[in-house]
């Protein structure tokens, strides 16, 4: 798995099983989200993140509460990883006043400030200046927070990537860009869209760190996030870590996927699970038993169970709420 | 000879159509062809857009003419407006008119202004097609309709057709057009399906479409909301009130004439747009008539618009947030003093 | 305690008090210190923006809180949203507001929507500085006016001053207002000199003001228009004719109360807006007033604004291109069917 | 000089005294500008080139009228560089109805489309995806005309530097990024304002050439120019070409340039004049004699004085032009 020794001795079991927990929750999460939106219950546009578990764990293992993440139009794993509840977040996808959001944000701007979520994004792109604002109040305020920008590859053309990481470099921010490429940006592949080899090249051009690691390693992203998260709270300024990952579904729920290769699908989806590839290394290296993964399972099962209950009997908002929360001082 | 086709369809002929006729004519947008460089994708299984609008383009005309774009408003739309200025004749999709965020100071600063600052030496004949509308359940950031704000800005053409004839008439006069012009396309509106002439014809710009004839009251309604508002009109004809709808399907120009005409029979006004309510069309109609048909008006002019909220994603909400032919109702009701066609 | 400042020292002022009565607030934008890490420039040197409205406060706050940015638009007044969301209170310089452009979404898709897509668990509370207003021989992409944009979009406030007592109180209340504001300062006025109160005191945001009493029309200006209003009135006062001028301050809030009580008190309206004349404030407020006063209005709302064009950069050009008092004599003349008036 | 010894052999003479001739026509508008400027006969915001020349004559000296440039707020030198017309040129900074653009435009907005001259402009970075267009027309069309995009050391840091050179790059387009690095933007120096170390740095995350050249050595543009132009040319796609350069005046017309240091300005205005430089050059070369370029510096100041006479004696334009123009199909 090309873990390195250093991680293995950091890496505590409560640790490892929290984060298999996260990855599991994201998972099914997911594949439920998958299920409900195909018998027509879930209104608008979905966007899953399955596949890509280890990327959004590996990251957010390093975070507390007060450290802000931006987010993505897939921002379900995000949310999850971050510590957002379930319930919540099944009740926002559906609509519904109990959401986190109490139904207005939907999937594509789930948040939760309290978290350090900042929320989901309708804009790809927009996420770089955001992460960079909650940067700017730690350096203003003097506190250790950090803040994450995650990213598509196909973000990675949009000019706010420049803007966002020019300013963070410049002001040495506490942030953390990380690129998820999962090889497509909707139908158009990265190696179309993007005339860079690798989105981690482009760090260069701000003469800050770019890392590479396989996002489908949860240890690689782990390992390499805690460097940067490191560096961030020291005050050594921004990091780009790209994530090779995949998307197992396709760009939103309905996507033919015409333009996805057969065997790629294959390979990444049944032979390269983050989940899996983790489950083994924890099991191989005593990180936690057979029965605590076994019971990870079974009680994250239930809890997305919960969750779609709690969903689908919750009242939708009230007529009132229309028109609240668009300003503080008055509706 | 006509036949039946969807929204979206007639859209896809349009551009079609004017492909064939000039080859100046392009398709640049994010995954308009769909999944550019994948070897084993058959152009013909391409995308053809986010909601497949454009499907089969591509294989017509291959990607030399259908253009797939990174994920970079500002790049490709400003792109587009030099290329319209060089020597073609563009069609860019800004996929949903939200996203104008990312691209606004080409459109504005640079799209709309060229011709003027350069004292009229320059054309730009860009056409900008780009979804709207609320209820989809697609939220804040994918269901506005901003067309409020293009028909601010002088420079621009801004055309809002409401049925697939006038879909594909008006296209066809956007894109050859000599002037930038914003298309706006009500996703919700794509499966919809009307009679459309067959081959090409062009319907003018600037022309508005009496879409019912009616001696009481004049609606205008903007896009989708000419529906909203024939039904409003079948309801309240049979409580005996004939309304007339004007479907000005371009908002810049306007066509006043129009509008005014009808006012100037009914002696009633009411606007159903559904932008958000500040500085919207409804208000720039009503102030116009105020300005130049005052002496026709029997009662104060109603708009019926979205509330001054962004779009709520929770469907319950979002029903709410639309105008619906009850609202219509109501305010005609309350315009006349005659509250049995409120409660219906 | 009152004193003489100018429209620009007064705004100065503004942020100094607001920075320091809260280490929270802090000032962001291009050049808004001027000359960062250059070694031999003094702070007392550094430019304070591109006018010099900011001079001096980089001196007394320090660079961790008066911050240079690249010119970025996008990025900077995004991380101006979160850094409102996240315990900062910036005020954020958007040099010209013609730049809105490169940085819409930012504003409109993510500050403006932020605390309505998060269920009302976010606040943002941001103030916008910008520039407008023609006058200036700037030309087409640094003299628009473009208030309306942000008054159609939800979630923002507006705030357009026109003295520097109101500019001064008025941005106290928007730096501490904990809602996003776009504030507007006309480059034309930075020169203008009024009486301002000493030390802090706010205006409050939603409020408009009389800037002059009269009994035979309202004439509603924004900005700068209403001292072009005041000149007109002086001119008709000399006809016999007692304007009165509402400055509307705020355009979103908007007061309408004290436009529609002026309207009852005169049964006349007259809009100064230099904006462009579609889906303007000027429409806005027109056909607020028919929808909510038709019943006091003895005549047709006249609106006096920019012609449908972009700002022309030659001096002639650009002053036929702004509302003056003879446009506003005009129209009232008009109004009233008295020619004597218009010819002086 | 360090200029290579296969430039002098393609660079004939009448080549050379035209790149001296529109040199010194750019120095003179522009001392002509500052001087009218500063008795307050000029309206509006000004920009002054001089001290930029080289880079704006090297570059242009490749290129035909049927090649496209994008200019910036700064964009007199371009004009020229470009065969714009003085008398026109002037006339619009005037106001008048004989100006380039009939008075409508100004300084900021100069252009001339027939020359290939796509517009001066007051956004900064609003040249990136014009310029792209200009190439895109070239690519669809499958002529062989280049586009060249003018840009500043402040505008590297816009979101549109990014995503044009992007889309140039994966499409492989005729467009030639040639950056004006004259340390500041503004009154924010390069190294403040950008994480970068060279801008031509930044051209490695696009896969594209990147070079740097001294932009006071009009031969060193030239060279790198004609190598890229080829390039265009011949479909190899686009060059970044970085200038180190430096501008003589203020941001604008009014600028105490507070923030200029004492010594830098000596150094580079009186001690490395890009004009004075090709000067010497061009006579120890033989390329011209000292009446050659005399006369050509007698002819320049002439009709530059001409330039001012037709500027000034010029109508304004007529009320009717207002709302002229806005359209084609209607006014
Ligand atoms: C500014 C903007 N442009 C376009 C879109 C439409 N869109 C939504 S997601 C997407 C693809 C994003 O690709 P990537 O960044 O790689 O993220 P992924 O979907 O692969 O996670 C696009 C084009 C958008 N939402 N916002
Ligand atoms: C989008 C935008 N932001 C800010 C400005 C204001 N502005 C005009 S020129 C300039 C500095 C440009 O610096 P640079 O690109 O280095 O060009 P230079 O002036 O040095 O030639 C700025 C900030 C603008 N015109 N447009
Ligand atoms: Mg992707
Ligand atoms: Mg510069």
């Amino acid at each position: 798995m090309g873990t390195s020794k250093s991680i293995l001795a950091s890496l505590t079991s409560e640790k490892a099983k929290w984060m298999y927990r996260k990855m599991v929750e994201i998972r099914e999460f997911e594949e439920m989200v998958h299920d409900i939106f195909a018998k027509g219950e879930l209104p608008g546009f979905v966007h899953l993140y399955a596949g890509e578990e280890a990327v959004a764990v590996g990251v957010c293992a390093h975070l507390t509460d007060q450290d802000s993440i931006t987010s993505t139009h897939r921002g379900h794993g995000h949310c999850i990883a971050k510590g957002c509840d379930l319930d919540g977040m099944m009740a926002e996808i559906y609509g519904k006043s109990t959401g986190l959001c109490k139904g207005k944000g939907g999937s594509m701007h789930i948040a939760d400030i309290e978290k350090g979520m900042l929320g989901a994004n309708g804009i790809v792109g927009g996420g770089f200046p955001l992460a960079v604002g909650a940067g700017l109040t730690a350096k203003v305020k003097k506190t250790d927070h950090v803040a994450v920008c995650f990213f598509g590859d196909g973000a990675n053309n949009h000019g706010t990537f420049h803007e966002g990481i020019n300013m963070a470099a410049i002001w040495n921010l506490p942030v953390i860009f990380v690129a998820e490429n999962n090889g497509y940006g909707e139908a158009s592949t990265f190696e179309y869209a993007s005339s860079c080899t690798n989105i981690a090249d482009r760090a260069a051009g701000y003469n800050i760190p770019g890392e590479i690691v396989d996002g489908k390693d949860l240890l690689a992203v782990y390992e390499a996030a805690e460097r940067a998260v490191k560096r961030a709270r020291n005050g050594e300024g921004p990091t780009l870590i790209e994530c090779k990952t995949y998307r197992d579904y396709g760009h939103f729920e309905g996507d033919a996927q015409t333009y996805k290769n057969d065997k790629e699908k294959v390979e990444q989806r049944d032979h390269n699970d983050c989940i899996k590839r983790f489950k083994d290394y924890a099991l191989a290296n005593n990180l936690a038993t057979k029965e605590d993964l076994d019971a990870i399972e079974d009680s994250v099962k239930k809890a997305i169970e919960h969750s779609v209950k709690f969903g689908e009997e919750s009242p939708l908002p009230d007529a009132s709420e229309l028109t609240k929360d668009v300003y503080v001082s008055y509706e | 000879m006509t036949k039946k086709l969807t929204f979206s369809k007639a859209i896809n002929e349009a551009i079609t159509l004017a492909m064939n006729k000039d080859n100046d004519v392009i398709l640049i947008g994010e995954d308009v062809a769909g999944g550019a460089e994948v070897d084993h994708l058959q152009d013909q299984e391409a995308w053809g857009g986010v909601m497949g609008v454009t499907q089969g383009i591509v294989e017509k005309f291959g990607r030399n003419r259908v253009i797939d774009t990174p994920i970079a408003e500002a790049g490709y739309i400003g792109a587009s407006v030099t290329a319209a200025a060089t020597g073609l004749r563009p069609i860019a999709e800004l996929m949903f008119n939200d996203f104008i965020g990312s691209c606004l100071d080409e459109v504005m600063n640079q799209g709309a202004k060229l011709r003027y600052m350069f004292g009229g030496k320059a054309r730009v004949p860009l056409t900008i097609r780009t979804m709207h509308g609320a209820g989809y359940r697609a939220a804040a950031q994918h269901s506005q309709s901003l067309y409020a704000l293009f028909t601010h800005i002088p420079g621009l053409k801004v055309v809002v057709p409401s049925t697939p004839y006038d879909a594909k008439g008006l296209l066809l006069s956007s894109i050859f057009d000599d002037d930038p012009v914003i298309f706006f396309e009500d996703k919700t509106l794509y499966t919809m399906k009307g009679e459309v002439d067959e081959g090409f014809y062009t319907i003018p710009i600037g022309k508005a479409d009496i879409k019912r004839k009616g001696k009481d009251l004049t609606i205008v309604a903007i896009g989708k909301q000419v529906h909203t508002a024939l039904k409003a009109a079948n309801q309240l004809s049979k409580k005996g009130y004939e309304a007339e709808i004007v479907d000005p399907r371009s908002l810049s120009p306007l066509d006043e004439d129009t509008i005014l005409d009808s006012v100037a029979k009914t002696g009633r006004l009411i606007i159903v747009d559904e932008a958000y309510p500040r500085c919207n069309v409804a208000t720039d109609i009503s102030a116009m008539v105020v300005d130049k048909g005052f002496d026709y008006l029997d009662a104060p002019i109603k708009m019926i618009t979205a509330p001054h909220s962004p779009v709520p994603f929770s469907p319950s909400l979002e029903d709410l947030y639309l105008p619906n032919p009850e609202k219509i109702m109501a305010a005609f009701a309350e315009m006349i003093g005659d509250n049995s066609i409120a409660s219906k």
